[in-house]
């Protein structure tokens, strides 16, 4: 794929050149060294040289801000996906955070010797099937619960009280022990090569498994699934969000809530919100437990703001401002918990709360939880135990 | 106590008596407006539609464009006992006739000059630009003016035509 | 004045004259002024029966000045006017005096002195009514021709467009043939059809006109005369020819500027003008691979502050013909706004996006440099809004430039006595709402000589000119303004000052007897009245606002 | 009625084409559909490049269109049908109940005096109120109120009756019904204009969110002496007097999730609203974000320097991506990237003017079918072959000038409605 090649397929030659990209984009206003609009350009007068080498490339944050109100429908996520493929062709991948090793992870996961032991937190708590229709994707949790022990993420949390909920459901999905990451960070870096392996290896063993429909926790799973893999592998399977499952089937009467008397803010993560265009759903469902009070933030569903990174790469200053003022905008609506639903969130919003060693910044100290984990929370316990 | 509350009725009612002996003779200028037909006249129209009030203390006479009206009009007035004269047309650029509205403000200027020699007041002589939908203008124009005039006191000309 | 005896109706339009003023005490009043014969008010003398009393009125006290007293002359005079003049009163023999509008809307709160206004107008009303002469609607034959200076697309649809409503049209054209400047065009915006498919056509049909007498290699040497009656003398290569018209459109277009000396334009070989790439289009172009082009070569910049419109069009629609020719020529365009206006134009710009041509804004402060000796091997340019400069191989620099006026403009508007534009393009009587025509009347303009326009634009141009030709030509008169200036000849210094203010060029000196004296041609005059307040001489008045009539109304201000 | 022309919309080209085809001597049949003629542009403050007030110039052709003998003025009226061919068209026309007898009515204004009900005025775009009997403006042809039925209490709830007590000629009638009217034309001139873009869709700018945000035509009428605040520029949430603004362009023009093309003259009037602010209060800072500034015509150019040079105004390259809200003063911040620098800034302003796109009439498609015309892709009435015949349609006979063929200023208008009535003539003398 050439420069032209991109410029066409992302429609890049639309281009008005106007800025509104840039002036909505939350990197923008606080790297004045960063422009989509100035990316594009060099694109468009072909300093191809300039634009992979440029040091910002890796600076966005892909979180569809700026093309969702594109007045010339420029596709400038997939246009930055493009070109750091051909940038990665030529060995750059910006400034990978805690030294690339989720990126390494990754890589690491193709080789066909590995035998991974992902499931070992699996306990008999959780019914899962060997064969049916319904799969789950764990995804990259295993790795994130150890990765970023230290801010208590508790991404594993997440796999355990999605099996939770789809129990009390009734629904005993099928859990694939060699299933590997979805490729979502190296395909967004650039990694096509990489990413298009454990696309064809996850497509094999869905396949093989028989299942008709996958169920995600992580947002960026459901979006590489819907969006990426049909350009790489054949795979015919319904795929959905855990809160657009959970919402279908919440009236269902087999979710029983108690009362959890919380005022709580929710935070679209970009791929969930703007990527796969789900708002309602999420609502729905904290809306459903009694007592809860959803408080919107001033920016929200399509106009929320991104955590403030992606793919684990150039997680930087301006990363930690962007989040640390979505924090305090969180804080703002006087909520006492910011929900989620995309694990990563979850792990910057922490992140953003530790500060290492720095002066101390505003507070933005504030519990963070997955939705997974609040629904979860909310079900009678129904006296299976 | 009681000597001062009589004392002060008895100020209030002479107060009284002098207003009204004074408003009997108050004094109420007579403006004369020379509108052009295509705006001013018509905002004046507009201030009625609008029932914008204001004093009324003017009489307009209507012309074709302020470029018609001869500076001879105007000392006429003023020698006929007219306290004030307006002249109000189109804003510049918007002459129904090109340009009439410009040599009306020369020839306003020019005259403006002569009558402070004269030793006329300057408000007395108005130039105002009045879009034809500006009824609100023509009003405050009208009562501004009258105003202006009540304070200056009858025009210095006046005497001379009444002897 | 004796004889004057004048009939006064006032209405009380309801309550908004009637519960403020004191109808019946004003209508008394009026009967004690002199000359006034007869009063009555009436409940809404716009009514029916209020027309019908008038009328009525005017035979049973052979009433010879009729004033009515109630809302605005704005709504109403011609109403009242019509009611005179269907009694047999001549219509300028009325009077009407603001009294609801101007004085019982404005004064409510004050009754007593909204009723002395009211008299005091009505006061200065009958005075005025007192001097009001009849005035005669002239009327002046029109000659049910036209003439269209220039045949390009403009002049030939004025012309097809009157020729077609049966009107004879005299169209003169400079050059041998017609056409104008799309003969010189390739394909034209934003169909992208050949400019030879549109122009042939049109001259066929123009030439095959019963009613167009087509004079090529002709000029117009002199015009005199006014709307309806215009002598012009035509003069094809030295033999002249009268002609009477009773109309004239100007269509003489403008030409596109050649940029002698910028960028290097007439030095080095492989510069051109859109205009001239017009040409290699038609014929073909070479193997140029990187084309450049700098739009507004000539166009807002101090010397010549105007935008050329339709320049950026030329330039856009170029680029994509040289794309489709060949897909893998390079085509730059460097523009400071790219004027695309509209649907169509702007559906064209992405166009030419989707193709691949490049477009990239320069500013006026760092315009493009061209780099190489003979021929331009590179051009230089700021790239604006990246911040950056840029060095474009280039085999061919297009040079876009704008439409300039004639030079011989000049003579044409000192010969139809019509004005330019600080452009040297012709001046209209109004911007906005009469866009093509000229303060003087019978004379119309359309087309580039007015402005730059697109096709489209300059068809609209012309048969909207030729609307209003054919508005007096059909109706075979025109009836001037009745309010308009005269002059008294015994008066009349000859002192000229009226000619050079008259915004209508109405007023010349001639001689009679010996003397220059001013005159006034009728048809022309507008009645703005600015020559009668300049003269020195109290020689010109204007009709139905004489200085006795005004004076009166002021002398009526004191009683 | 038998006429020879009929021509659909009132506005300026409407109204410029009617007059002309009069003056020609044809009978003219003029349909308006709200109570007065006068169109978009009596809406107006001023005009550019001339800065004329757009009343004073339209109100003499308004009168001479209501007067002329030539013309028949059917307001408040909708054409329903339209049958035959060019030199025979027919036509039936929907005369919607006054509820005032047009006859007996003498103007005087009593009746909307005395009402006690009030909506919003559509003439002050929402930014005023009007009676429920009412003129939309006081220059309005005719000079006959009419009763909106929707707000009137005795039509609501049958009782009131104050304009009918009030009115002493005794117009007011409450029984009228809509009448049916057929009128035969040769030609037909379609001159329906446009309406303007609601930029409620477009979340980012906050418009109908943030007080302070408002559009183009509603600016308009805060500017215009005959407006709701009588010309003193107070603004929504507080009526404090505003001395710092910025406008928006392309607000639904040039942008795929609204419209693509380009509305022509929002770079103007957003120029000529700027320059009124300045002389409503000198000084006043004005700001404008613009794409392209798209200065074409006669003057522009000159417009523009002036308003640079003269009128405190700033031109800023750049399509701002939001507008967010100071909660403390109720301010307007807006984000922009200046393209010329490459720096995302924000601007903080009084008030944000958003100008709005022209858009075809939202009842275009049902024009359209009712003439069997065809419309372009965003829903303009097209012409036949998209060069030679400018004012044209796709059907013979009908024509069509003004914004309804795309958008365009006054005097393309004015031309566009002379050159309309000059084909119908020509059609009418059996040319083609």
């Amino acid at each position: 794929m050439t420069l032209e090649d991109i410029i066409k397929e992302t429609k890049t030659y639309y281009c008005l050149e106007c800025g509104k990209c840039s002036s909505l984009c939350p990197i923008s206003r606080h790297n004045p060294s960063y422009s989509p609009r100035l990316m594009l350009e060099k694109a468009l007068t072909g300093f191809e040289g300039d634009l992979i080498n440029d040091q910002e490339l890796f600076s966005c944050l892909t979180c569809y801000n700026c093309s969702l109100k594109c007045p010339a429908d420029v596709d400038y996520p997939l246009f930055m996906q493009k070109v750091r493929t051909l940038a990665f062709a030529q060995g750059r991948y910006g400034v990978p955070a805690d030294s690339g090793i989720l990126q390494s992870f990754m890589r690491l996961m193709l080789n066909p010797a590995i035998e991974q032991r992902r499931l070992e937190w699996l306990s008999d708590e959780y019914r899962i099937s060997e064969k049916g229709n319904i799969l789950f994707f764990v995804g990259c949790a295993p790795y994130f619960e150890f990765a970023f022990e230290d801010f208590e993420a508790g991404a594993l949390n997440i796999a355990k009280d999605s099996l939770k909920i789809l129990n009390t459901l009734g629904i005993e999905p099928m859990v694939l022990a060699d299933e590997k990451c979805c490729g979502h960070d190296l395909l967004w870096t650039g990694d096509v090569e990489s990413f298009r392996k454990l696309a064809e290896h996850n497509a094999r063993i869905i396949k093989e498994s028989g299942a008709k429909k996958i169920i995600f926790s992580c947002p960026e799973g459901y979006r590489t699934f819907k969006f990426d893999y049909p350009h790489y592998v054949d795979l015919d399977c319904e795929l959905q969000h855990i809160t657009e499952f959970l919402a279908e089937n919440m009236g269902k009467g087999m979710l029983d809530f108690k009362e959890v008397k919380k005022k709580v803010t929710y935070q679209d993560p970009c791929r969930l919100g703007r990527h796969l265009g789900v708002y309602e759903q999420p609502r729905k469902l904290i809306e459903a437990i009694p007592g809860i009070e959803l408080i919107e933030m001033e920016h929200t569903r399509d106009e929320s703001i991104c955590c403030g990174t992606s793919a684990w790469t150039n997680c930087d200053a301006y990363s930690k401002q962007i989040r640390t003022e979505r924090l305090l905008e969180a804080k703002a609506t006087g909520a006492e918990m910011l929900i989620t639903a995309c694990p990563k969130c979850q792990i910057h919003f922490r992140c953003a709360m530790v500060s290492k060693g720095e002066e101390k910044g505003p507070d933005v100290e504030m519990d963070v939880m997955d939705i997974v984990n609040l629904v979860a929370s909310a079900l009678e316990d129904n006296g299976s135990e | 106590m009681n000597g001062f509350n009589l004392s002060r009725s008895i100020r209030t009612r002479q107060l009284l008596q002098v207003r009204r002996m004074r408003k009997i003779t108050e004094f109420e200028p007579r403006i004369i407006a020379f509108t052009c037909n295509w705006c001013a006249y018509s905002a004046a129209d507009i201030a009625g539609i609008s029932r914008f009030h204001y004093p009324a203390n003017v009489r307009n006479i209507k012309v074709m464009c302020t470029g018609m009206i001869d500076p001879g009009y105007i000392l006429r007035a003023f020698e006929r006992g007219a306290d004030g004269v307006l002249v109000a047309g189109c804003e510049i650029g918007d002459c129904h006739y090109i340009s009439g509205n410009i040599k009306a403000k020369e020839r306003v200027e020019r005259l403006k000059k002569l009558l402070h020699i004269l030793g006329l007041e300057d408000e007395r002589l108005r130039l105002e630009w009045i879009d034809a939908g500006d009824g609100r203008k023509f009003a405050d124009t009208i009562e501004n003016m009258a105003g202006k005039l009540k304070k200056l006191g009858p025009s210095p000309f006046k005497k001379e035509v009444k002897s | 004045m004796s004889d004057v005896r004048i009939g006064i109706f006032v209405c009380h339009c309801g309550k908004n004259i009637g519960g403020v003023i004191n109808v019946p005490e004003v209508t008394e009043y009026a009967k004690t002024l002199p000359d006034v014969v007869y009063a009555e008010h009436n409940l809404y003398t716009c009514s029916a029966e209020g027309i019908s009393s008038i009328r009525q009125k005017i035979s049973e006290h052979k009433l010879n000045r009729v004033v009515v007293a109630s809302c605005t002359p704005r709504t109403h005079e011609t109403l009242f006017r019509n009611a005179c003049e269907a009694a047999g009163l001549n219509k300028y023999l009325f009077e009407f005096v603001n009294i609801r509008d101007q004085c019982s809307w404005v004064h409510m709160q004050e009754p007593e002195k909204a009723t002395e206004k009211a008299r005091d107008l009505i006061r200065m009303g009958v005075a005025k009514a007192r001097l009001l002469e009849p005035l005669e609607e002239v009327e002046i034959r029109v000659t049910p021709s036209c003439l269209v200076i220039g045949g390009g697309v403009a002049g030939m649809s004025a012309a097809l467009n009157l020729a077609n409503q049966g009107f004879e049209v005299y169209l003169v054209e400079r050059d041998k043939e017609l056409g104008g400047l799309l003969l010189n065009l390739n394909r034209l915006f934003t169909i992208n059809g050949k400019a030879e498919e549109v122009i042939i056509p049109l001259i066929e049909r123009v030439k095959n006109h019963q009613k167009i007498k087509v004079h090529t290699s002709t000029e117009v040497k002199g015009v005199a005369g006014f709307i309806g009656n215009f002598d012009v003398t035509l003069d094809q290569k030295g033999e002249e020819r009268k002609i009477k018209v009773g109309t004239i459109i100007v269509a003489t277009g403008a030409e596109v500027l050649k940029p002698v000396g910028q960028y290097g334009y007439g030095d080095k070989s492989n510069i051109l003008t859109q205009l001239e790439l017009e040409e290699r289009l038609n014929k073909g172009m070479g193997d140029e691979q990187n084309i450049v082009m700098i739009n507004c070569v000539g166009a807002r910049i101090p010397e010549r502050p105007y935008c050329g419109r339709i320049c950026c069009m030329v330039a856009i629609k170029n680029a994509v013909l040289i794309k489709e020719n060949d897909p893998r020529a390079k085509v730059w365009v460097l523009h400071r706004d790219l004027m695309t206006y509209g649907t169509e134009f702007e559906k064209y710009y992405q166009k030419a996006m989707e193709k691949g041509i490049r477009f990239i804004r320069y500013s006026l402060d760092k315009p493009p440099e061209i780099v190489g000796n003979n021929k331009v091997k590179a051009v230089k340019v700021y790239h604006q809004l990246m911040g950056k400069e840029m060095v474009l191989p280039c085999d061919m620099l297009v040079l876009t430039t704008p439409l300039i006026p004639h030079e011989d403009n000049q003579d044409i508007s000192r010969m139809l006595r019509v004005s330019l534009s600080e452009h040297g393009f012709f001046l209209e009587a109004h911007l906005k709402l009469q866009p093509v025509e000229f303060a003087t009347d019978g004379i119309y303009i359309c087309g580039c000589a007015r402005w730059p326009t697109d096709v489209p634009e300059a068809i609209s141009q012309a048969c909207a000119a030729s609307a209003k030709a054919v508005i007096p030509m059909r109706r075979g008169y025109v009836r001037p303004e009745a309010i308009t200036a005269s002059v008294n000849e015994d008066k009349c210094s000859g002192c000229g000052t009226c000619v050079l203010l008259c915004p209508y060029n109405a007023i010349e000196l001639q001689s009679k007897d010996g003397k220059k004296l001013a005159h006034i041609t009728t048809a022309q005059c507008k009645g703005c009245g600015t020559c009668g307040a300049a003269c020195p001489s109290g020689a010109i008045s204007m009709n139905h606002f004489r200085d006795e009539e005004i004076l009166a109304q002021v002398e009526a201000l004191v009683i | 009625m038998n006429n020879s022309v009929l021509i659909i919309g009132g506005g300026i080209a409407g109204i410029q084409a009617a007059i002309d085809s009069a003056n020609m001597g044809f009978q003219v049949c003029l349909v308006e559909k709200s109570p007065s003629i006068g169109g978009r542009m009596a809406q107006l403050d001023k005009t550019f490049p001339t800065n004329d007030c757009a009343m004073c110039i339209l109100a003499p052709k308004m009168i001479e269109a209501g007067q002329h003998a030539n013309i028949k003025l059917l307001t408040y009226s909708e054409v329903l049908s339209v049958e035959g061919e060019v030199g025979k068209f027919k036509a039936k026309i929907k005369k919607k109940a006054r509820s005032v007898d047009e006859e007996k009515c003498t103007g005087c204004g009593i009746c909307i005096e005395k009402c006690p009900w009030k909506a919003d005025s559509e003439f002050d775009a929402g930014m005023g109120k009007r009676k429920a009997i009412y003129v939309p403006f006081p220059q309005a042809i005719p000079n006959v109120p009419v009763i909106d039925r929707e707000h009137c209490a005795y039509f609501l709830k049958g009782k009131c009756r104050a304009c009918e007590r009030f009115c002493e000629a005794g117009a007011i009638n409450y029984d009228q019904e809509d009448e049916i009217i057929e009128v035969e034309a040769k030609a037909i001139i379609l001159a329906t204009g446009f309406d303007l873009y609601d930029p409620t869709p477009l979340r980012e700018y906050g418009y109908g969110r943030i007080q302070n945000v408002i559009t183009a035509m509603e600016y308009e009428r805060l500017s215009s002496a005959s407006g709701p605040t009588a010309g003193e520029l107070k603004r929504p949430s507080d009526g404090k007097i505003v001395s710092d603004i910025a406008f928006i362009q392309c607000v639904g023009s040039r942008d795929v999730r609204s419209n693509r093309y380009c509305s022509s003259v929002c770079c103007m009037y957003g120029t000529k609203e700027a320059i009124l602010a300045y002389e409503h209060r000198p000084g006043t800072k004005s700001t404008i974000f613009y794409i392209d500034l798209r200065a074409v015509g006669k003057r522009f150019q000159e417009y523009i320097q002036r308003a640079e040079d003269e009128y405190n105004i700033t031109y800023i390259r750049g399509r701002p991506g939001n507008i967010e809200l100071n909660r403390r003063n109720q301010n307007p911040t807006i984000w922009y990237e200046d393209t010329t620098t490459g720096e995302t800034k924000s601007l903080e302003v009084e008030l944000a003017i958003l100008c709005q796109a022209l858009i075809p009439p939202r009842d275009i498609q049902k024009t359209a079918s009712i003439l069997s015309i065809e419309l372009d892709e965003y829903g303009f009435v097209k012409t036949p072959d998209g060069l030679s015949h400018p004012v044209d349609t796709t059907r013979a006979g009908i024509l069509a000038c003004g914004c309804v063929h795309s958008p365009k200023d006054i005097p393309d208008s004015v031309v566009q409605a002379s050159a309309a009535a000059a084909r119908a003539a020509e059609i009418l003398s059996g040319g083609t």
